[in-house]
């Protein structure tokens, strides 16, 4: 046996053997420095060997059948198929590239809560790792099952950090929030998934996939697709099911947030792309365009409305969060396309996004670290003190807009390139407002913060309340390791968009994820999967990116100089403005609201997809 | 009547539903999301049932026995585990609450609107 | 929202989804003529295979033993998610002990106290026979843990803690689920897959039969007797709170 | 389908029912352990023992008992 084959299974597990260690000797205060170390230890091999594994599975599907039970045909009932009898890792490049993902910004995270938290801190390494080993084990899986296990791992993980801060009132509502809609979205999935197994006989993705193909489309392939989608949905902030996360954003500790934005909400959509190829888009055939309809109806309407809320927020974290909502709708409209060049640019576009927006996170620890706040107004010129902090800020802003050479650069590029190729040639032009809309609304935050640019905000009693989420007290001093996460991150997304070599692979493997059956062949029969005979598009920059690229940021100039030039306070009572607070109430931190809108929401969602296939 | 498992696994999803939303009290609340959970047992094992067969445990029947089907029982188990930690961690959120709030009412938690 | 705002949309969305998903369950097999190849295949080579007569163990504890390691470690996060809620923020000496906090009488305090030692030998018992008859670790631990909790309900909170005290329950915690991953691991280190049952099957029917699925229905009940315990005692921690904690 | 089965599946209907909608927190908890045991007999009925058990743990016993102490807790900071 290789070393590399016995990876799939010892990368979670690791980290959860070591969060098992940690759960014991948490308690144990004087042995917290070894601790920490021993996590950002194994947090760093974790994401080591997933890098060994995404460049090992540039050439097919990695396969580990845990416990050694390899599927067998010759069933008594359908003795013509090949059935798996145990559980599957089929790590493929995507899900390799999530799973880097999630290491390297656990690792960060760790590195930066080095100095964060003054107080006890019993349990959160041990959380963090295993919210890593739940984060890696979601990409690799190829059962279903399996991944909603993992998806509940990851989320009571998730739940238990949001409300980590139990010192101050606002953690425990959000995690409230946070927890019981995502609990009715995973019992949503797991129906969906007993309908898939009562039609079927398997768990296995590749299975099902094999043994839904080919039947007239039905209510009940339908509607398991709904609900699982629904599910995996709320956990990736899409419009209707996305309340949970800026209440959740907002109070969960900063390092925690990072990995909220950057993988978390992102493996949500992984889900739904690895769920409809794998299983559900050759039961659909041709009604695959209804899907494709909705899908994009609910990635532009998220991109719409976290933008929108994004630049009228004033509480960083917030801002930050929405501006995740943004984007999770963007990769939506991408996944979207159907092509391997919309897929493969989702994926960039996903690494890039979760190294800025961690990096961006980690800035916004730095400033709470500092000065107890993470309010803008609050914070208002006090970050003249931290010119590097202001360079780094701005900067991501920027790459948040889809600045070259960043990989938020590439991916947005990828992904309006293949929307035109698509036929959407609209899309483009609403990627570029979102980008430069929430790009903008930071770069905003990093003027009025870092250089005091513009009037000096009223220092009204709610903006004074907003920002004191966490403690009080001014810190003289910034840590070195919160620095190096904060710009290492930063330098990572700056180098992943000088890797062409990444672009093309991101491709290639989204063309072998869009072709079902030579995925389902790989984990079945164990054949290698060849990469499928699809016409595949130049990734090289065109000066139509370029243009598009420049467009966002020039677009983000504007929007963050513009209310730092214009007093905007004064028109709270237009008519826009109105409007506005009307839809801002609807985030009413109630959380019976947010399960009225979920319900809704699906039923609406699958209202329409079921008159659709039934067309 | 052969549907009736299955109009009982989606009426308890419902009535959870309403309850939860209706509910003036976390702790009401949070059990009300057992109720919503519960429909999944009972959603899974209907479907693996077979008439007259027996349960999958061969201690005094030989294997050859038909029996009802493993898995879907096995995922249930897993499924109740959920339940049971998913539930004792909600009701850890709703006693902090209750500490800083001092209400369970779930119109009077909105500290976080800004 | 209003209540009857509320009230009106969810009425249309959940109309809406349960007519959906009835519409879906409509292509379900009807109820007991259900002929899936997955469980027909345990139920056929189960036995044989594996050398044990409950196949739900079988399936829990060797052909899909790697969800059951994600189901531990969802219970051990949420036992480290409840300590970490309800993490004590004063100073401990100012607690008093609280003598029945559920208002036991004498007699159910009898009734416990000589309940707990059979429940929790039938606890050990449905632990160890998991393989055989219905049980396994996580019933087992269930059972263990209510027998212990049995005495702090029979008023004897401080009892409690001398049998297992919150140290102790952690260590369970952490043994089990971390024992459950070296299992795993053992069959790698064996040099076959991750979770292979690399241990003798024995004689089907027999105690010791089943291989590494004892070794793992024991950390299992190890891990969620320490859980549940660890959950409860947190919870009574947090009745002995001084009232100036709470102001 | 048995009478066995329905008589208990409807008595799981509406022990559910009454479980998700009482308002009162402490009868809830009542309703909520009777529901625990009449699904536990549904799963009997079911042939499934294993899950059988388990829901009289669960439902039965650590349910119950859990939100017993956190409405205790509650009560206690009332008063």
């Amino acid at each position: 046996m290789r070393i590399v084959d016995a990876l799939p299974p010892v990368a979670p597990t690791l980290a959860l053997l070591i969060a098992a260690v940690m759960g014991t000797l948490a308690k144990l205060e004087r042995w917290r420095r070894a601790l920490q170390l021993l996590a950002i230890v194994t947090a760093a091999s974790v994401t080591a060997m997933c890098v060994v594994l995404l460049v090992h599975t540039g050439d097919g599907v990695e396969v580990h059948w845990f416990g050694g039970w390899t599927p067998r045909s010759g069933v008594a009932g359908a003795p013509s198929r090949i059935h798996a009898i145990g559980i599957d890792f089929a790590v493929d490049p995507l899900g390799a590239g999530m799973a880097t993902l999630a290491g390297v910004l656990v690792t960060a995270a760790l590195v930066f809560s080095w100095r964060y938290f003054e107080q006890e801190a019993a349990f959160f390494e041990a959380l963090m790792l295993g919210f890593l080993a739940a984060m890696v084990a979601f990409s690799f899986t190829g059962d279903i099952f399996d991944l909603f296990v993992f998806f509940e791992l990851m989320g009571v993980c998730a739940y238990a950090l949001t409300a980590y801060r139990v010192e101050d009132r606002g953690p425990i509502q959000g995690a409230l929030n946070f927890a019981v809609t995502n609990s009715v979205g995973a019992y949503l999935m797991l129906a969906g998934i007993g309908l898939v197994y009562a039609r079927t006989g398997a768990l296995n993705m590749a299975e099902i996939g094999e043994a839904l193909a080919g039947r007239p489309l039905d209510g009940l392939v339908v509607v398991s697709f709904l609900i699982i989608a629904v599910g995996l949905m709320v956990k990736a902030s899409i419009v209707p099911f996305q309340f949970w996360l800026a209440d959740a954003h907002a109070v969960a500790p900063t390092p925690v947030c990072v990995l909220f934005s950057g993988v978390m909400v992102e493996l949500g959509l992984y889900g739904v792309v690895r769920v409809w190829w794998s299983c559900f888009a050759p039961a659909f055939g041709a009604h695959a365009t209804v899907v494709k309809g909705v899908w994009l109806g609910l990635g532009i309407s998220t991109t719409l409305v976290g933008a929108l809320f994004c630049i009228v927020q004033h509480h960083i974290k917030r801002l930050l969060a929405y501006s995740t909502m943004a984007h999770a709708g963007m990769f939506l409209c991408g996944i979207a396309l159907f092509t391997p060049l919309g897929l493969g640019a989702v994926g960039v576009y996903v690494l890039g996004h979760g190294l800025v927006k961690g990096s961006l996170f980690l800035g916004s620890g730095l400033l709470l670290h500092r000065f107890r706040s993470v309010s803008e107004r609050a914070l208002f010129g006090r970050g003249r003190v931290l010119p590097l902090a202001g360079v780094l800020w701005s900067i991501a802003a920027l790459a948040l807009a889809g600045l070259p050479p960043f990989a938020t650069y590439a991916g947005k590029g990828l992904m309006e390139d293949a929307s035109i190729h698509a036929g959407l040639p609209w899309l483009p032009a609403v990627l570029v407002v979102a980008s430069a809309l929430t790009g903008g609304a930071v770069l905003r935050v990093g003027l009025r913060v870092f250089l005091g640019l513009g009037h000096q905000p009223p220092d009204d009693a709610t903006s004074r309340h907003a920002g004191f989420e966490e403690e009080t007290g001014e810190e003289q001093h910034t840590p070195v390791t919160m620095w190096v996460p904060v710009a290492a991150l930063l330098a990572a997304c700056c180098a992943a968009g000088l890797l062409p070599a990444l672009f093309d692979g991101a491709q290639t493997a989204a063309a072998r994820l869009l072709d079902p059956l030579a995925y389902g062949h790989a984990i079945l029969a164990g054949t290698p999967s060849p990469v499928p005979a699809v016409h595949l598009e130049s990734t090289a920059p065109t000066l139509f990116d370029a243009g598009t690229g420049a467009a966002a940021a020039v677009g983000a100039v504007i929007v963050g100089v513009v209310p730092c030039a214009v007093r905007v306070e004064g028109r709270a009572r237009s008519a826009p403005a109105r409007w506005l607070r009307r839809l801002r109430h609807l985030q009413s931190g109630d959380v019976r609201d947010y399960l009225t809108w979920l319900v809704l929401g699906a039923g609406i969602v699958g209202a329409v997809l079921a008159l659709g296939a039934m067309r | 009547m052969d549907f009736l498992p299955y109009v009982v696994s989606a009426w308890l999803f419902g009535v959870g539903v309403v309850a939860m939303v209706t509910a003036r009290n976390l702790i009401s609340l949070i059990m009300a999301l057992v109720v919503t959970q519960s429909s999944t047992y009972v959603l899974l094992l209907a479907i693996g049932y077979v008439t007259g067969a027996a349960p999958p445990i061969f201690a005094s029947v030989p294997s050859s026995t038909p029996a009802v089907d493993p898995v879907v029982q096995a995922l249930t188990l897993t499924d109740i585990v959920v339940e049971a930690t998913v539930t004792a961690l909600l009701l850890t959120f709703a006693v902090r609450a209750h500490q800083r709030f001092g209400t369970l009412d779930p119109r009077e938690l909105r500290a976080l609107r800004d | 929202m209003t209540q009857r705002l509320r009230l009106v949309l969810l009425g249309t969305g959940l109309s809406t989804l349960l007519g959906l998903l009835l519409w879906g369950l409509h292509g379900v097999p009807p109820f007991g003529h259900y002929r899936g190849p997955y469980g027909q295949l345990v139920d056929t080579v189960g036995e044989r295979e594996r050398h044990v007569t409950n196949m739900v163990s079988a399936v829990n504890f060797d052909y899909r033993g790697f969800d059951t390691i994600g189901e531990e470690f969802i219970l051990f996060v949420a036992g480290a998610g409840c300590a970490v809620v309800l993490r004590r923020q004063g100073d401990p000496a100012e607690r008093t002990e609280p003598s029945g906090p559920l208002g036991a009488t004498e007699a159910t305090r009898t009734v416990a106290l000589l309940g707990m030692a059979p429940l929790a030998v039938f606890g050990i018992y449905v632990v160890a026979h998991g393989h055989l008859t219905p049980g396994g670790g996580f019933q087992g631990g269930c059972i263990t843990a209510s027998a212990v909790v049995l005495v702090c309900l029979a008023g004897r909170c401080r009892t409690m803690r001398r049998i297992v005290p919150e140290t102790l329950a952690d260590l369970w915690d952490s043994a089990g689920a971390g024992g459950y991953v070296l299992v795993g691991l053992g069959g790698l280190a064996g040099g076959a897959a991750f979770l292979s049952n690399v241990l003798p099957l024995g004689t089907t029917g027999h105690l010791t039969s089943g291989g590494t699925m004892a070794v793992i229905s024991l950390a299992i009940g190890l891990e969620v007797t320490g859980a549940l315990l660890l959950i409860v005692t947190e919870f009574l921690n947090q009745l002995q709170r001084t009232p100036q904690e709470d102001a | 389908m048995i009478a066995l089965q329905v008589t208990i599946l409807l008595v799981v209907a509406v022990a559910g029912a009454v479980a998700a909608l009482i308002r009162q927190p402490k009868r809830q908890i009542v309703a909520l352990n009777i529901y625990g045991l009449t699904l536990a007999l549904l799963f009997f009925a079911f042939s499934a023992p294993d899950v059988a058990l388990s829901e009289l743990a669960v439902g039965g016993v650590v349910l119950p008992m859990i939100v017993l102490l956190a409405l205790a807790r509650v009560r206690r900071h009332e008063r």
